[in-house]
């Protein structure tokens, strides 16, 4: 197997490579050689190729993700914002918080299981990068339709993942969502987001500084693993010798990863490291050029010595593998040998094998022949950059014009029906099945998850700080109008934390879409960004990082465009927090907000098959005049408990709230059909002790916002109007419809 | 009096053991699975986790840890041991419990607000409870079932060795709905649930597995 | 009685985090004979009577859509006394 | 080249809830070939050349004190081309 090297590639300038198999475009491979000024070796064409993906160049979404930038409010909170391994926000008290969601979606598609426990470990490394405790997860998941046998592989093999690798690192869950829809059948959306906490003096960038430093790779042996493209490279170019079954799944070992986290804190509490980057997409040709650019551009890298796991990996293949559970640091010389003390002790594997260079190339050598020469810079954030031509979808006007048509009920009897109905359908029943499989109590601090508005953790046992955070989309309304669905996204995120009584204070995404190659898709991508950053801009919240999977698409078929997005929020003593339910009886029961006919893109609409109409349109004032009246019945002490209301409306509000705790409410609704299914944005049910029924009402006043008295809790039933429905019936509904679908 | 927190690779529950024995009354003191001794403590928790990985059986690399060696003298000797969860996967794999811990009965890791009943207060660790007393504490693992041949389990209930029993329905296929059994001597036992996530109801359903960390005192004292 | 065996193993190119934990064990416990270990499944189907090769055919076609997940393993189905 | 297997099964009396699910879902899929099902574990172990009788009795005690519990299981050692 020859090796190709630079000196070989200036003397065989006319070389044909396989560009085009490696997911180059030819004027994307005519850059490279204008860059390097001779055709690129093939190892650097495969560090080419990995880091101008769209995976990991962002170059479909880079021209719209630009306004999260531009529209940014100004926010004191922000400490490291957009375009590092994951955004720091100021939580007070000397503590930072760093959280990021990102997308696992293909992988867990062909290997549940693996594909799901992989996208936790990435996005936990991506955390401990910051330099923090990784300290929860979520994941907000998305399937095919719940009883298509496909659904009934995938969706367990999902949750086992998320659970095995999360559970095993210690991290406690504390939310997430499961939705399905046809549109997910062969595209499952499997999101993760990971929480860090730290000190503010602990945070670590991934820049390879001063020249003399090492560059250390710690943790697994690397494997070819998630290589499979790069086979075409072994195979053309390099003839038969090198191995061209390489497997395109990850697997994962959280094992690893727990000691990993372990050994980096210790390694990061004695400030042994100058800059670190963990090794997730393009693996070692992303680390190695992020951290060469990040800091002045030179490193030199002996490749060779990287340990392996399979030695028969080629030079290129070892660049792009996607081995799991490894990490890179920038390491002074005289800090190394306690760098390998610490490592030695959590049994972990540790290699030098470069360092930080003068001058601005990246030079990558293989049994000391120089297999790279780059300007680090290009590889890493140089990458082609596309305007993709855009359209607004045909089905738009079509469908905005439609009105749904949908069976309201009035009577009894169909109050009774519809109310068990909704408790039970799959995106609103009891998900219990799925979160009874990840632990939610590790760590100590666990204060709100599954079936809470939003995650809440303690982030310290003394003074009872706090982090609340929730993920939300709404697709449906995305569908019916992007602009608008992102904007009511960001809104219920915010309201969820808010609820429980935390102030939002920054904002993570991941945008879930179809092929940006189809103009429609682009629209409704670039409709999303828009929207959430004027959002953003409008609530005063940052974008601190985020994630875009395309591509999720069956044949011409398109997800539903699917931002999630993440909205963290601080409560100064999580003990004073608003509980989502009421365990008594007696409290009053009132509606914070207005009630329209709104239908389109409801829960309702969705059982019924219809995906017509207008979406709502946010008022994002009224939301964050809304959140300031949370919070202030939070710390006024108005509340014994308060719920957000959104998908399935009232009905499925009211629907959790009795069951949470098993005490029930007497309801009286005037246009009771109405009343149950509307989701209209911006509600939320309050409890209150009859006493505080003034207070209350000059809050709400104080912040115009519309407040109507729903009824009383307490007894055995739920009971609206004149339909009275036992509480154990309504248990039965919600609760039986996962164990029947899914064992 | 002090307490030994054991910390082997995967261990996850350890900090929490640390703050339960604290709340408790004790002091805590971490011990490390490769240490050569046990730094003076009087008594030692083997906490939850996923040692290793919890690869090949939970519990079945760990039990060969330097620390081990230490923990199952003074077991002999008479000093409390508690192992929870993993724990006491360890020392079932260690012998100083009998019986395994297999996969639950449904095959999924399971979390939930488990309710027991206490059914020996005789115990190092179980003292400030009283018989048939009924406590809800999360339960949270993969490996739960616990198994033994017919005349294990005959020995078990004959000496009053269970010490605590699921309630309702059997969680994970345990014979007899077995949660925690002791050795004969009483001072070492083994837990399935976590005491040690009920100590505040604040961050765990309630504030009933306290009991555990405050019996230990009063083994001491007597 | 015979009893068919179907043996699964992660394909060579996977990591095996089990295998390994395994493999690193075993010198600590002072067994060094090992270069490599790889740890995988073994299914013991029993049948009525002794199998016959329609069965086989059936096992092979369950071990490849049931007992293994052919994106990372490989199975071997036989026939053991 | 050969190698060292190790079969560890769950005692007969020992519940196998693995086994079980396996057996339960057969016949969803339409296999009506099993009467029973257990799931244990095999081992590949990898030696310099082949197997000795020295190093299949260190493997031996092995799979005795470290890949088996002999509380729930039974374990086999053999050598597989
Ligand atoms: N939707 C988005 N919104 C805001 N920032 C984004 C978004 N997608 C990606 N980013 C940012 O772009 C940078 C590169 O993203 P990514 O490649 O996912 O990081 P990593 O290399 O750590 O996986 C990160 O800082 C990330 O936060
Ligand atoms: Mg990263």
């Amino acid at each position: 197997m020859a090796l190709d090297t630079v000196a070989i590639a200036q003397t065989t300038p006319d070389d044909i490579q396989p560009f085009a198999q490696l997911g180059l475009k030819a004027d994307e491979y005519a850059r490279i050689k204008e860059i390097l000024g001779r055709r690129p070796t093939s190892s650097e064409l495969a560090m080419y190729s990995v880091m101008w993906s769209e995976h990991c160049s962002y170059k479909s979404s880079k021209v719209h993700l630009k306004q999260f930038g531009d529209k940014a409010p100004k926010s004191d909170a922000l400490l490291v914002g957009i375009g590092e391994n994951a955004g720091v926000v100021d939580v007070g008290q000397g503590y930072a918080v760093t959280f990021k969601i990102e997308s696992h979606n293909h992988p867990s598609f062909v290997e549940p299981y693996q594909g799901a426990a992989t996208g936790v470990g990435g996005i936990v490394r991506d955390i401990l990068t910051m330099g923090a405790r990784p300290v929860a997860v979520m994941d907000p998941l998305r399937f095919g339709p719940a009883d298509a046998p496909d659904t009934r592989r995938v969706l367990p093999g999902i949750v086992a993942g998320v659970g095995g690798y999360g559970n095993c690192l210690g991290l406690p869950n504390i939310g997430g969502e499961v939705i399905f829809d046809e549109t997910y059948a062969g595209n499952p959306l499997v999101n993760a987001l990971c929480i860090g906490v730290m000190k503010h003096s602990d945070i670590k960038l991934a820049k390879a500084a001063g020249a003399g430093n090492l560059v250390v790779l710690y943790g697994a042996k690397t494997g070819g693993d998630g290589i499979g493209g790069v086979s075409v490279l072994a195979s053309e170019t390099f003839g038969s010798g090198g191995s061209t079954k390489r497997p395109s799944v990850q697997v994962g070992d959280p094992f690893v990863e727990k000691v990993l986290i372990e050994c980096s804190l210790e390694i990061f509490a004695e400030d042994l490291v100058v800059g670190i980057q963990d090794l997730g997409g393009a693996g070692l040709s992303c680390a190695t050029s992020e951290l060469a650019s990040g800091g002045s551009g030179g490193m030199k890298v002996a490749l060779d010595k990287v340990p392996l796991r399979d030695p028969s990996l080629s030079p290129e293949e070892i660049l792009m593998s996607e081995s799991q559970e490894r990490m890179c640091a920038i390491v002074e010389p005289e800090k190394l040998a306690r760098f390998l003390e610490i490592c030695a002790k959590w049994d972990v594997t540790v290699t030098a094998i470069g360092e930080v260079t003068d001058g601005d190339r990246l030079i990558i050598t293989w049994n000391d022949q120089v297999i790279v020469n780059v300007p680090p810079r290009t590889v890493a954030h140089e990458g082609p950059v596309y305007n993709r031509p855009m359209a607004q979808p045909a089905y738009i006007d079509d469908v905005n014009s439609q009105v749904v048509q949908l069976p309201i009920p009035s009577s009894a009897a169909e109050i009774r029906a519809t109310v068990l109905q909704l408790a039970g359908t799959p995106n609103l029943a009891d998900k219990s099945w799925v979160t009874s499989q990840y632990d939610k109590y590790v760590q100590g601090n666990t204060i709100q998850s599954q079936p809470d508005d939003s995650g809440m953790i303690r982030i310290d046992e003394k003074t009872h700080l706090g982090v609340a955070i929730s993920t939300d989309a709404n697709a449906n309304w995305s569908y019916l109008n992007p602009y608008q669905g992102a904007k009511l996204a960001l809104a219920e995120a915010a309201r969820n934390i808010a609820t429980a009584g935390a102030r939002p204070l920054a904002v993570t995404n991941c945008l879930n879409f179809g092929s940006p190659e189809d103009p429609g898709v682009m629209w409704q991508f670039a409709e999303s960004v828009r929207g959430l950053a004027d959002g953003c801009l409008e609530m005063g919240l940052p974008v601190t990082g985020g994630n875009v999977s395309f591509y999720n698409q069956t044949g011409a078929v398109a997800i539903l465009p699917t931002p999630v997005i993440g909205v963290l929020g601080v409560i100064d003593d999580v003990r004073t927090r608003t509980p989502m339910s009421f365990d008594v009886a007696g409290l009053d029961l009132y509606l914070l907000g207005d009630t329209h006919a709104d239908l389109a893109g409801s829960e309702w609409a969705f059982m019924h098959g219809q995906r017509v109409g207008q979406s709502p349109t946010a008022d994002l004032g009224r939301e964050m005049r809304l959140i300031e009246v949370l919070l202030a019945g939070r710390e006024e002490k108005i509340f014994s408990a308060a719920h957000d209301l959104s998908q399935g409306g009232l009905s499925a509000g009211l629907t959790e709230m009795v069951l949470r705790h098993s005490v029930g409410a007497t309801i009286t609704l005037a246009d009771v059909g109405i009343s149950l299914l509307s989701e209209s944005p911006g509600r939320v049910i309050v409890a209150i002790e009859a006493s505080k029924t003034d207070a209350l009402s000059t809050l709400a006043a104080k912040y115009h916002i519309t407040l109507s008295k729903l009824g009383t809790t307490g007894g055995d039933s739920l009971i609206i109007n004149d339909a009275v429905i036992s509480l154990a019936e309504l248990r039965t509904a919600h609760t039986a419809t996962f164990p029947k679908l899914f064992g | 009096m002090r307490v030994g927190v054991i910390t082997f690779p995967g261990t996850l529950d350890d900090r929490d053991a640390a703050r339960a024995v604290i709340a408790g009354g004790a002091e805590a003191v971490a011990l490390w699975h490769a240490d050569a001794d046990l730094k003076n403590v009087d008594a030692v928790i083997l906490p939850g986790g996923f040692s290793y990985g919890d690869y090949l059986r939970c519990g079945a690399i760990s039990r060969f840890a330097p620390v081990m060696k230490l923990v199952i003298e003074a077991a002999g000797k008479g000093m409390p041991v508690l192992g929870i969860c993993n724990g006491f996967q360890v020392l079932c794999e260690s012998h100083l419990l009998p019986g395994a811990l297999t996969r639950n009965s449904d095959l999924h890791f399971l979390c939930r607000d488990q309710e027991i009943e206490i059914t020996n207060t005789q115990t190092a660790w179980t003292s400030s409870y009283s018989v048939g007393q009924k406590i809800v504490i999360p339960l949270k693992n993969g490996e739960g079932s616990f198994q033994c041949d017919d005349e294990t389990l005959a020995q078990l209930e004959g000496e009053g060795r269970v010490i605590a029993r699921y309630v309702g329905q059997n969680p994970n296929g345990s014979r007899n709905l077995i949660a925690g059994i002791s050795n004969a001597r009483g001072n070492v036992v083994g837990l399935m649930p976590h005491p040690e996530h009920a100590i505040d109801a604040l961050t765990g359903p309630t504030a009933e597995g306290l009991g555990f960390f405050t019996s230990i005192l009063n083994a001491m004292v007597k | 009685m015979a009893k068919i065996v179907v043996d699964v193993m992660l394909k060579p190119e996977i990591l095996d985090p089990q295998g390994n934990a395994v493999a690193s064990a075993l010198p600590r416990l002072g067994f060094t004979f090992a270069t490599s270990v790889r740890q995988g499944k073994r299914f013991e189907i029993e049948v009525v009577g002794d199998p016959t090769s329609e069965q086989l055919a059936e096992v092979e076609k369950a071990a490849e859509v049931l007992l293994s997940n052919p994106v990372i393993e490989n199975y071997v189905v036989r026939v053991e006394k």
